[in-house]
């Protein structure tokens, strides 16, 4: 049991990462703490991506010569596919900050119970 | 049985659709508006009437609009039973024309354009649900009729007119989801939803299953026909212009309820599955309630739109009752019944609305001596009383024959009784109202003055209390109530 | 190589994308050139995505082939009957709903018009790159960039919107974020991306925990992405603040692509018989569907203000699509595919309404829009049709859908359905005919008569008003035609063995 | 608002790193089809050097160098010559980014693939970098901001 956790102790990191991230998104009520959440959330998901293409004695995916066996290198496109997915990270933080800002240039502060406060 | 594909079906349907945008169009000039109105009654009837010789020929009129579902089609099909209802509304659209005009300008109301759109609407509506040649065809025009009707209802735009309006759509609109069910699952247990005379359930589905869908049937169905449990709509509707209140009785809508029993009743279900099922004697049971109920508090209602109320609820009910007898005699005084009623009670609510326009009062209370002011309505109203109480010049009487003939013939004399239990109420709760017009003097004493209402008003008055003096006499004068109707029954149960 | 009609398929999304870059270098000269661009590259996709349904149509699915990589290791688009026909009803709705959002942005963001556009091509485009994906991983890029432009578009609204929109982004994040491991866990499982390929390579996995772990992130995802009922939350606020322009836009469509989302998942990438045979998935959907179909009736009918009260009846209506999916039978799911179709008009046509109000009025409350109907007739008979068509009345598209889902539901034995969603019309019809008489009816004694301050009301320019006009006639025309679409390419749509 | 930190140490070193950053920006760049790197990575490197220029001689100065208008014409450049060159692919008769049609004087297929995905790169280079300074500059001057343009 136990050596089956640990044998696969990527997915709980990941799962702890989520959590971290997921209770900053729903608990804390100050904007940038959730937002802080929003980014462990999406990276618990980029790690988890990145562990599952990881081979043991595995190389980088670049071909070379003596290793022409695909069984040697790492698996690429999960890789590939988490470049894209920290741009889409990226993208939503920055749209996300723009929001924050604009929030905070209309109510002057950053608590959602506040602000909820003033919209009333 | 030919079937004749033809479009005039169709056209009687958009002659007033088209007519309602005409009168859109032209809000502003009453005039013109009015003669759209005018000439889409008199053309649609027209129409309507040029399709009864082929009927009367035996031949079935058919059009085929567009498929609506896989399987069901948006379709026409002029047969005896739809033509009859045709001839009907249409022909008393151009009387209820006539009178709106002159009731609308009388009483100088607001919004007359909205009135005459919705009116042509819920005419080609009508009209639709006359010649639906299925079940969910005929569902889409009586939709449209109830939603139509719903700015004419509280077109007075008081709160009281208001809560009527919604009233009336909550009552129709949630006995608008019992039918859609119901057509829904008959949809799916017989494949099809053409009307067949005579009915095509039978051998579908579980007498338990067949039982419960008649019961969802009749209470969509029979709300808008004003069965007792469901009619407080009616009376609370009562606070409309008094041509709508025409319309609503006479013409459209509770004889589109009551067409649309009829059509489930003997083109749904048929007769011989009713029997099978039990079903015709618990609904004949049922319908009952209502005619003596009715007629009951009828007796207790001062305003006399609303004492007119009750009577038409009591008196639908009679048709309903005919075509839960299942014998050919009943099935022909219900379908005579249909446009008798419709004639008599049009007079009645006319004379109601003109003794409004021109002396303002509604409370019986208040109308002693009232017929030396209106002798010719009033002479009218006494005709459309003598009707409805079944007296024999008049028309009520030969539906009423038939009725109980039919309940003979289904050796239920109970039902003799409960017509004839009925038609003394009707003495009861109509003489009182003529006695007191013509033979009491006027509460403040001054001298009567003779008083009519225009000549807009007062001739389809005359007109509508002559028809129902003549058909009295003879049943096919004109349009051949009396032969359609048979053919009607005929086509059912074999007369 | 491959003929001009195919090449639509990349067209489709390539000149919009390609015309949202443009928009900022000719806007910087030109202000007013940003609706024309914008303008012209929905049409044009209009265009593509009608050749590509009668492509379709006619020849059967099409693979597209990005880069010339095979599937499954490159990205291919496929198109077939049901994305096809999402295409045309996405670009459509698209294509009035810009044509009518030229005034509307002149007022109300005048100095944002640039900008506006050129985040709304790029909404379009990811909307469009959804559809017309064959690839689960594409799909989820679309899927960021059409949720990124709208959490902007959202943001640029008044008052509540920034927050509305934050709270948007959060949530449509965590959704986007667990369709994302659902993609991770069946990438373990099989090592493919491809949806056909995955569809070949998932069945004998049926009792795999893991993918039945994937599905479930899948459905979570989509079902906070889409608002279904107790994750919605976010929908009222960003659909009620949202600039017109945007609700108009954002209201008829993400939603329903979302659901076109859950359909793909459903029934493409898994097969019927395992959502609906070996896990219940789509009963569970089903019931959820139907609790929130009347949640979303009942909180509609608890609100004042006509783009709120549109945004909970959403809610509802997506509970309709749900829920014709999760019936998985024949008549359900045309019901649902139709119901796509057809709340995308109604939803479309009562937003540019509600835009029109604010554009003329200023009033969104539903009390205050006495006598409206005098000053704008046309655009108040819309709002008739429309809500007509939302409660149900026959001869409007929304009977229809609710005519098939009923069908489906009788099919399925499911009588409780069959009574939700007739309690439901039932509702629909309180609010919305409360709406009505509050536009068509004076309350005689002491109403509010007197005229409010400001323009004197009239009807909207005719830029918004032939939308709206086009929006509510093709709701008459949808109904009258619906067999038509059923036949011709509804059926066509279902999932192999309905 | 990010003032000017008058401290020579880290003007001089952030002067020095400067070019070296964004050779090395380009040269991940360049090498993104053989190895590991590419567009997107040099692009953020890029932006980065001039972030760093901004933290360190503060927004006016920043602005004086690069202008909202220039940022914004360089992504909308870069992402331009990324679909530009797929759309090339589409009217070469290929489907969309199918370098191998691109009308390249080159001798085989495979050549000028590698070619036609680093026009790919340089156009996703130029707007990554673009954005990056974009984004930052956009949340730096918020103070300032709030009017459009």
């Amino acid at each position: 049991m136990i050596d089956s956790m640990m044998s696969k102790y990527n997915y709980w990191m990941y799962i702890i990462l989520m959590m971290i991230g997921f209770y900053a998104m729903i608990g804390k009520k100050n904007l940038i703490k959730k937002l802080i959440g929003m980014n462990i959330f999406q990276t618990a998901i980029i790690l988890y991506y990145i562990s599952i293409g990881v081979k043991k004695g595995g190389t980088v995916p670049v071909l070379m010569e003596g290793l022409p066996r695909a069984a040697d290198y790492v698996n690429p496109l999960p890789h590939v596919l988490m470049l894209t997915a920290i741009v889409v990270s990226v993208s939503t933080t920055g749209v996300a900050l723009a929001v924050i800002l604009l929030i905070y240039r209309r109510y002057k502060t950053l608590e959602e119970d506040e602000i909820l406060k003033s919209i009333r | 049985m030919d079937i004749v594909y033809s479009i005039r079906p169709l056209l009687a349907i958009l002659v007033s659709l088209g007519a309602a945008a005409l009168i859109l169009a032209s809000g502003r000039r009453p005039n013109l508006r009015e003669a759209w109105t005018l000439l889409a009654a008199v053309a649609k009837f027209l129409i309507v009437l040029s399709m009864a010789p082929s009927i009367l020929n035996g031949q079935v009129l058919e059009y085929t609009v567009l498929p609506l579902s896989p399987g069901i089609s948006l379709q026409l099909r002029v047969d005896p039973f739809g033509l009859y209802f045709g001839l009907l509304a249409s022909g008393l659209w151009i009387a209820t024309s006539f009178y709106s005009i002159g009731y609308m300008r009388g009483l100088n109301e607001h919004a007359q354009t909205r009135y005459y759109f919705c009116f042509a609407v819920a005419l080609s509506s009508t009209i639709g649900v006359a010649f639906a040649a299925n079940l969910l065809t005929l569902f889409l025009f009586y939709e449209l009729l109830t939603i139509s009707t719903y700015p004419l209802v509280a077109h007075k735009e008081t709160p009281e007119a208001l809560a009527a309006g919604r009233k009336y759509l909550t009552y129709l609109l949630t006995s608008a989801v019992f039918i859609l069910f119901s057509i829904a699952y008959t949809y799916q247990l017989a494949g099809s939803l053409d009307f067949v005379a005579g009915g095509f359930l039978k051998g579908q589905g579980s007498p338990e299953t067949l039982r419960l869908l008649f019961v969802a049937f009749i209470l969509g169905f029979g709300t808008k026909a004003a069965l007792m449990p469901i009619h407080e709509w009616l009376p609370t509707a009562m606070i409309a212009p008094t041509p709508v209140s025409a319309l609503l009785h006479a013409v459209a809508v509770v004889k589109a309820g009551v067409f649309s029993c009829l059509r489930v009743i003997d083109y749904v279900f048929g007769p011989s599955l009713l029997s099978d099922l039990d079903l015709w004697l618990v609904l004949g049971y049922f319908v009952s309630i209502t005619i003596i109920g009715a007629s009951l508090l009828a007796l207790a209602q001062d305003n006399l739109k609303r004492r007119l109320a009750f009577s038409t609820i009591s008196q639908l009910s009679y048709i309903v009752l005919g075509a839960a007898l299942i014998t050919p005699s009943a099935l022909m005084g219900s379908v005579l019944h249909m446009a008798f009623h419709g004639f008599m009670k049009i007079t009645l609510f006319f004379c109601a609305g003109a003794i409004f326009v021109k002396t303002g009062k509604e409370n019986i209370s208040q109308m002693n001596g009232i017929g030396r002011r209106m002798p010719l309505t009033m002479a009218a109203f006494a005709v459309g009383a003598f009707g409805m109480a079944g007296i024999p010049p008049v028309c009520g009487f030969l539906s009423k024959w038939y009725l109980c003939l039919g309940s003979m013939e289904a050796r239920e004399a109970v039902f003799v009784l409960i017509l004839l239990t009925s038609s003394l109420l009707n003495v009861a709760y109509f003489f009182p109202v003529v006695y007191n017009a013509f033979f009491k003097k006027e509460a403040g004493g001054a001298p009567p003055v003779r008083e009519e209402v225009s000549w807009w008003m007062l001739a389809p008055i005359l007109i509508c209390a002559l028809m129902s003096l003549i058909l009295g006499l003879n049943p096919d004068a004109f349009i051949h109530f009396h032969q359609i109707a048979g053919m009607v029954a005929a086509s059912i149960r074999g007369f | 190589m491959n003929p001009p009609h195919i090449q639509a398929t990349i067209l489709i999304i390539i000149i919009p994308l390609m015309s949202s870059y443009a928009i900022p270098l000719l806007g910087w000269r030109w202000k007013r050139s940003a609706y024309f661009i914008a303008l012209t590259a929905i049409g044009a996709s209009l265009v593509c995505s009608l050749i590509l349904l009668s492509t379709v149509l006619t020849q059967g699915t099409i693979h597209y082939h990005l880069g010339g990589w095979l599937p499954p290791w490159g990205i291919e688009y496929v198109i077939d009957p049901l994305n096809g026909f999402m295409g045309v009803v996405v670009c459509t709705i698209s294509f009035l709903v810009t044509l009518s959002s030229k005034k509307s942005v002149e007022k109300e963001l005048p100095e944002k018009k640039v900008r506006f556009y050129t985040i709304y091509l790029l909404l379009f485009t990811g909307l469009m790159g959804i559809v017309v994906t064959g690839d689960v991983f594409n799909l989820y890029v679309f899927l960021e960039i059409a949720s990124l432009s709208a959490y902007a578009l959202i943001a640029i609204g008044e008052d509540g919107a920034p927050l509305a929109s934050f709270n948007y982004i959060i949530m449509g994040t965590i959704g986007a974020c667990f369709y994302l491991l659902g993609v991770g866990y069946l990438y373990i499982v099989t090592g493919s991306l491809n949806m056909a390929d995955l569809a070949k390579l998932l069945p004998p996995l049926y009792d795999s925990k893991v993918v039945l772990i994937a599905l479930a992130f899948f459905l979570i995802g989509t079902a906070i992405k889409m608002g279904l009922f107790p994750l919605h939350v976010w929908l009222p606020d960003a659909y009620t603040y949202a600039p017109s322009a945007v609700s108009s836009f954002i209201a008829p469509l993400m939603t329903k692509v979302m659901a076109y989302i859950l359909i793909r998942i459903l029934f493409t990438v898994f097969k019927p018989s395992y959502v609906i045979e070996v896990v219940p998935v789509a009963s569970i959907l089903s019931w959820i569907a139907a609790v929130a179909i009347i949640a979303g009736s009942i909180l509609a009918l608890a609100q004042r203000d006509l783009k709120r009260m549109l945004a909970y009846s959403s809610v509802s209506q997506i509970g309709y699509i749900v829920l014709g999916i999760g019936l998985a039978n024949k008549m359900g799911l045309i019901g649902a595919y139709l119901h796509i179709l057809n709340h995308a008009f109604m939803k479309g046509c009562l937003f540019s309404v509600a835009g029109a109000l604010m554009y003329r009025t200023g009033r969104r409350n539903i009390f205050q829009l006495h006598t409206i109907h005098r000053k704008m007739p046309f655009t108040m008979g819309a709002l008739v049709i429309g809500a007509l068509s939302m409660i149900g009345i026959p001869p409007t598209a929304g009977f229809f859908s609710k005519w098939y889902l009923i069908l489906g539901s009788i099919e399925a034995q499911n009588w409780v359905f069959v009574a939700v969603i007739l309690a439901s019309s039932l509702l629909n019809a309180l609010y919305f005919f409360r709406v009505i008489e509050n536009v068509y009816f004076e309350v005689s004694q002491g109403g509010l008569k007197e005229e409010p301050a400001g323009d004197p009301v009239r009807e909207v320019p005719l830029s918004m008003l032939a939308p709206i006009i086009l929006l509510a006639a093709g709701i008459l025309l949808l109904g009258l035609y619906n067999e038509r679409i059923i036949s011709g390419i509804l059926v066509l749509a279902l999932p192999r063995g309905f | 608002m990010i003032v000017p930190y008058e401290n020579v140490i880290i003007k001089t070193i952030c002067r020095l790193l400067l070019p070296f950053l964004q050779i090395y920006a380009i040269y991940v760049l360049m090498h993104g089809h053989y190895s590991p790197g590419g567009g997107f990575q040099g692009g953020v490197m890029m932006g980065a050097s001039f972030i760093l220029l901004v933290i360190a001689y503060g927004l006016d100065d920043a602005q004086r160098r690069i202008s909202v208008k220039a940022l914004t014409i360089y992504a909308c450049l870069g992402l331009f010559i990324y679909s530009g060159i797929g759309a090339l692919a589409l009217l070469m008769g290929g489907n969309y980014l199918d370098y191998g049609t691109l009308p390249l004087p080159l001798s085989s297929i495979p050549k000028i693939r590698a070619m036609g995905i680093l026009g790919i790169e340089i156009g996703v280079f130029l707007g990554v970098m673009a954005i990056m300074i974009f984004i930052f500059l956009a949340i730096a001057s918020y103070e300032t901001g709030g009017k459009d343009d």
